[in-house]
């Protein structure tokens, strides 16, 4: 069938509530009126608001709660409404979250998911674009993944909330309804650590995630015109990230550039750039070049664009990279 | 655009949901008549007009706002349509001197101190203008992140009343802002240092589509004043005249050394949460309608006459020139300069970064063969 | 190490600071002579001595500990020291399928749920094995930042409910906790979900150093149920028979569906903060020590013995036999082996990244040419 | 005088508190008590309980206040008691602090210090021992500045104080008592943006900041006895960083280690490996190396040393790239 990919979630949302009766969706606003953005819409209604619950505006609160469930044998999906707010639960996420597994010596885990719509290129009010995985990939004993289009949401969403580790789940929003594309009408899991090559290459490799995965795409087609080809690589796993997968693409190709709509310093990018001079450099014909966002907070949107990797920048620093 | 203006100045039959709430809730215009006219003809001369006119002029902004939104000039925009008395009451009850942390709800309150339409008007055409100044007007930026604004409040209550200044803050929210920890923790300070600050709680009974029933248990949100030892009041949110006494009194309070206190303005979310926001998905509309008659100006207007303050055609004036003062805004707001990114980067830190400068801002110019 | 046994099971002269806080508080062993008797043969019978039992345990544990520490065989460690009644009454009040939430200062309160005392010495000994079996003892892990344990124990008793199950959960917090944020957004969602979960507070009066007048403007932290619409209850937190009835009481009450209860737990940190502190820096000591009178363990003794249910010898003995179990406590810590690195990486994620397994912990084993 | 470095910020705080009369300290247990780790003893006794204040337990609360402060002309330096117990406050940071300058156009800043201890090496329990630079330097506004001895906490503390905008100041608890060194009686601020050399030395540069400096000092020792001539640069600043000398030392020595504490996924390290390739490829003559704590929670204290970089290992790391 054909989904965007707030509907490829809302129907993984559906399918984990009839498919696991301990799963339990909250969020501000999820219930009745189907979340901000509706990826919720009509699952309290078919499954009842005791597993699709609203709660009040308190995400320390209703996220530490969601711990307290799992220990009773719960798994909730806890509804972030923006990117920015899910600040006020990052104590419960770096001191509870990422660190009960391994408070139990292994033995049990919190089979949780954070859903975190996140990032810029909506027009949206103050802090409604952070893009903020760094600070979850770097505190341990989180999982990280990003989908990029409909399909990899429903699939990676399923994989999140059957693995057994809490995992932060965030939503390019930009790519909510970027067009409908084909979905399996029963979705299966995908694989939660596994990078996926949309689009093979051999002088360069392009990697990003999120909704730069559809920037990266673009720049290289135009790279294609210039007569390079290009490797584009969908990270998905932002915490581990698939080292196999990028160090393939770092010495098959030698040419490496990484897009994030993040911040550069501390961003993924670099992790990804330490890690290939580390590990590949004696394949590597020119240094990994990183095209980001600015150190700065992601600026009132009229000047969003200029935050946002795109296709130009990303095509200007492959030529970079290429001309090395 | 402009209301019935033969509002009665009274309450509203009980028909409204929720509306026993209003009950025990400090209320001027829901006396009887007599002392509703005593009351006002007791306040000092200008004041029950500037506060019409105040009101007068955040309706015409809130109206031109969401034209201009449906026009494509600005983006989403949180509309305040019937919380105009509970803001102009919290503006012109304390002085200049005192400062204001509103949040997106509120971002029109600084032009009661003088800033222009155009700038809280770019701010939600994402625009860097749309920043006022803040040092200027004693008004903090607008606070998105729901209570955050809170211990901001207290902070210059508090600091303003180490440094011996008798400067009061003033902070507004909403119901659904109680729930989060940041108010506790706001409210709790202010009480035990005896912050000379504030809590002006607008409970419109809605947090976007999240009922008060499920944003807590108490039916009173200033009962919760009680867990920190400071004064909780209840106001009539539609009456600009309660609201200006609450807010005074919590002001003299806070001046005369008591400390904090917490007023919750108790009505009604009349329109959406915001233009993204349909409300007919989560509320019964007819229902929510019966709470159109305490629209605030409407009932200000009423009582302006029947106290002999006013006559229909003067307030009527007011209202127009509001609006007229903002018939062009569109025009001015289009030029408007977007500042280039480099001059945005360099607003962050007072002494730039490199990774800020002007040339490390796009890839290609620093890249080697780039 | 043993407190005079001529206590008396009454309460103190107001002469400690603070004392009147005792006032209105819930107590047994406050009462008249012949009610306090009453009250205690009206228990089932071997509650009595349970709960003296379970003290005497605690407080070996809590004596060893300290020794322990002194000996360089544990890191710091945060005595509680008079706070036995407290855990007791939270624990035997409730039953094995219930869930506890325990802070820093409960590390002890496993053991009744017959974990042994190495485990919890272990932790403070900085060794992993000092993680108890969450599952088996339905005791979530020590939680150390503080009041972040309020929600869990929210979220276990609301998701018990959702699963239609007759589970209770309990959490343990101070005084300083009730400052903090998450304390708050804990009791209100709680409140508005009637989630079957008992708040119980030992107000002991500081938080380190911080006195309860620096912490909030109310006398009585009970109080602060009101913010919620849940019931606050005050009792006397040197008295395990009053504690029994009130956490009994929450229990039966959450068990009824009515939802949460603050109990606060009135009483006075008799020791340091923990054995880095050092209360003479800031409170009277001689002035603290006027609350020793209140210690819980002799005041039990003194009823028992009055109420005829245990003579002296008994429960001299008893004591001595929780001391004795913990006699050779160090050499079992010692013959512990810790785990190797390797090992702790390895139980971080159910599916071990490759960042965490062995070959990549340490950088030379794979670094090129390493 | 000879101070230690817990000595050197009490008394940098003292003559702050004596030269800016717009200064106020603020946090638990700072007063009477003088704080948990002693670093403001006696000076609620000397400028008074309006000038040194005890807080709430509440860090959201009095972070947040402190901002409200500033608005009013103070010039707040906060006590946060222990590493981990900043993550309530990261709201407040990441929304309000680092956004405020640019909330205004850059017409006004926030004067204020966030004293925060942190890191492993002291045998404390849990959550006593993180290292979350990262997380304050990836979030835009921030400015993160770490020293490594009494002399740079001393001096960096003045400047930070002094500098207009927000400072996350870090204080490697562990290097607190670890003896005393000369100070100078009135201190004097320090250049808050350079990193500096502690030794010099041509054939690798040792990068590391807070408690690793004294590691990778160390580290040089045993290296010089095999006859390498080690740099060790002492960065400082974490946020921004001192790109000039990091390149310098990258194109200086043509090899490059990096230590730092926290976990190695978009740590420090990773920022400062990308831009050293980025910019200094052609004069590397190896990888940059990192020696850093693993990608888990800080371990409980009887395993901490496995997780902080040691001598050996950095030593371990420095020949693999000296034999590169
Ligand atoms: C921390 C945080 N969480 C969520 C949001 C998203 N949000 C914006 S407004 C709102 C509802 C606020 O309700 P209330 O406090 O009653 O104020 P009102 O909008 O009714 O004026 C929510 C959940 C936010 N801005 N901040
Ligand atoms: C969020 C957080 N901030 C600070 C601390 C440091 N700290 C540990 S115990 C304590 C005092 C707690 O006092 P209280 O809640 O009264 O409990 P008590 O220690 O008296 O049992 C503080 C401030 C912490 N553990 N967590
Ligand atoms: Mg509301
Ligand atoms: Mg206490």
């Amino acid at each position: 069938m054909q989904l965007n990919m707030v509907e490829a979630i809302g129907r993984a949302l559906g399918q984990i509530l009839e498919d696991d009766p301990s799963s339990v969706l909250m969020g501000e606003d999820i219930g009745v009126n189907g979340g901000v953005f509706r990826a919720t819409v009509g699952l309290q209604q078919r499954f009842g608001d005791d597993r699709v619950v609203d709660t009040p505006l308190a995400e320390a609160g209703f996220v530490g709660a969601a711990i307290g469930m799992c220990l009773v044998g719960l798994h909730p999906i806890v509804e972030i409404q923006f990117d920015a707010f899910v600040y006020p639960a990052l104590q419960q996420l770096f001191d509870h979250a990422g660190r009960f597994r391994w408070r139990t010596q292994g033995a049990y885990g919190l089979p949780m998911v954070i859903r975190l719509p996140y990032g810029g290129g909506t027009k949206a009010p103050e802090l409604h674009s952070d893009s903020p995985e760094t600070i979850f990939s770097h505190m341990p004993g989180l999982r990280v993944v990003i989908p990029s289009d409909p399909r990899s949401a429903g699939e990676l969403l399923l994989a999140a909330a059957g693995c057994g580790d809490p995992v932060i789940f965030m939503e390019p929003k930009r790519m909510y309804r970027r067009g409908r594309y084909e979905v399996p009408e029963a979705l299966l899991a995908g694989d939660l650590d596994k990078a996926v090559v949309v689009r093979d290459g051999s002088d360069l490799s392009l990697i990003a995630y999120g909704a730069m995965v559809e920037v990266a795409e673009g720049a290289a087609d135009v790279l294609a015109q210039e007569g390079a080809s290009v490797r584009v690589v969908d990270l998905r796993s932002i915490y581990p990230l698939d080292r196999d997968e990028l160090l393939s693409a770092a010495s098959e190709t030698g040419r490496v550039v990484v897009v994030q709509e993040a911040p550069r310093h501390c961003g993924v990018a670099a992790e990804i750039a330490a890690m290939i001079q580390e590990e590949a450099a004696d394949s590597m014909l020119a240094p990994t070049l990183r095209v980001t966002g600015m150190d700065m907070p992601f600026p009132l949107f009229q000047s969003e664009d200029e935050m946002l990797p795109s296709i130009p920048r990303v095509v200007a620093t492959a030529r970079a990279a290429l001309n090395y | 655009m402009t209301e019935p203006s033969m509002t009665s100045p009274a309450r509203p039959t009980v028909g409204a949901p929720g509306a026993q709430l209003l009950e025990g809730a400090l209320t001027v215009l829901g006396d009887e008549p007599t002392s509703r006219v005593a009351h006002l003809l007791s306040l000092p001369q200008e004041l029950p007009l500037a506060l019409f006119s105040a009101m007068a002029r955040l309706r015409a902004f809130d109206e031109r706002a969401v034209i201009l939104q449906r026009q494509g000039v600005i983006g989403t925009y949180p509309t305040y349509f019937g919380e105009e008395a509970v803001q102009a009451a919290g503006v012109l009850a304390l002085s200049n001197e005192d400062w204001l942390f509103p949040t997106y709800r509120q971002t029109a309150a600084v032009t009661l101190r003088g800033c222009p339409p155009e700038v809280p008007l770019l701010m939600w055409r994402g625009h860097p203008g749309g920043w006022h100044d803040v040092m200027r007007y004693r008004v903090a930026p607008i606070c998105v992140p729901i209570a955050t604004n809170y211990p901001h409040a207290v902070g210059a209550a508090w600091g303003a009343k180490l440094k011996g200044e008798k400067v009061v803050a003033l902070a507004f929210g909403g119901d659904g802002s109680t729930s989060a920890g940041e108010f506790h923790e706001a409210c709790n300070l202010a009480a035990v240092v005896g912050a000379p600050v504030i809590f002006l709680v607008t409970n419109n009974q809605w947090a976007i589509s999240t009922p008060i029933s499920k944003q807590t248990r108490v039916t009173r949100l200033a009962d919760k004043a009680a867990a920190y030892g400071m004064p909780g009041i209840r106001v009539d949110s539609f009456d600009v005249f309660a609201c200006f006494e609450a807010v005074r009194e919590a002001a003299d309070r806070a001046r005369a050394g008591l400390g904090p206190t917490l007023i919750e303005a108790v009505g009604y979310r009349l329109g959406p949460h915001g233009t993204a926001d349909e409300p007919s998905m989560y509320r019964d509309q007819a229902q929510a309608g019966l709470w159109a008659a305490m629209e605030p100006l409407g009932r200000t207007e009423a009582a302006l006459i029947e106290a002999g303050l006013a006559d229909q055609q003067q307030l009527e004036q007011i209202r127009k020139s509001a609006a007229a003062a903002l018939f062009d805004v569109a025009d001015r707001l289009a030029a408007t300069p977007l500042p280039p990114i480099e001059e945005i980067a360099d607003s962050v830190h007072l002494r730039t970064p490199w990774s800020l400068s002007p040339e490390r801002l796009h890839e290609p110019k620093w890249i080697s063969n780039g």
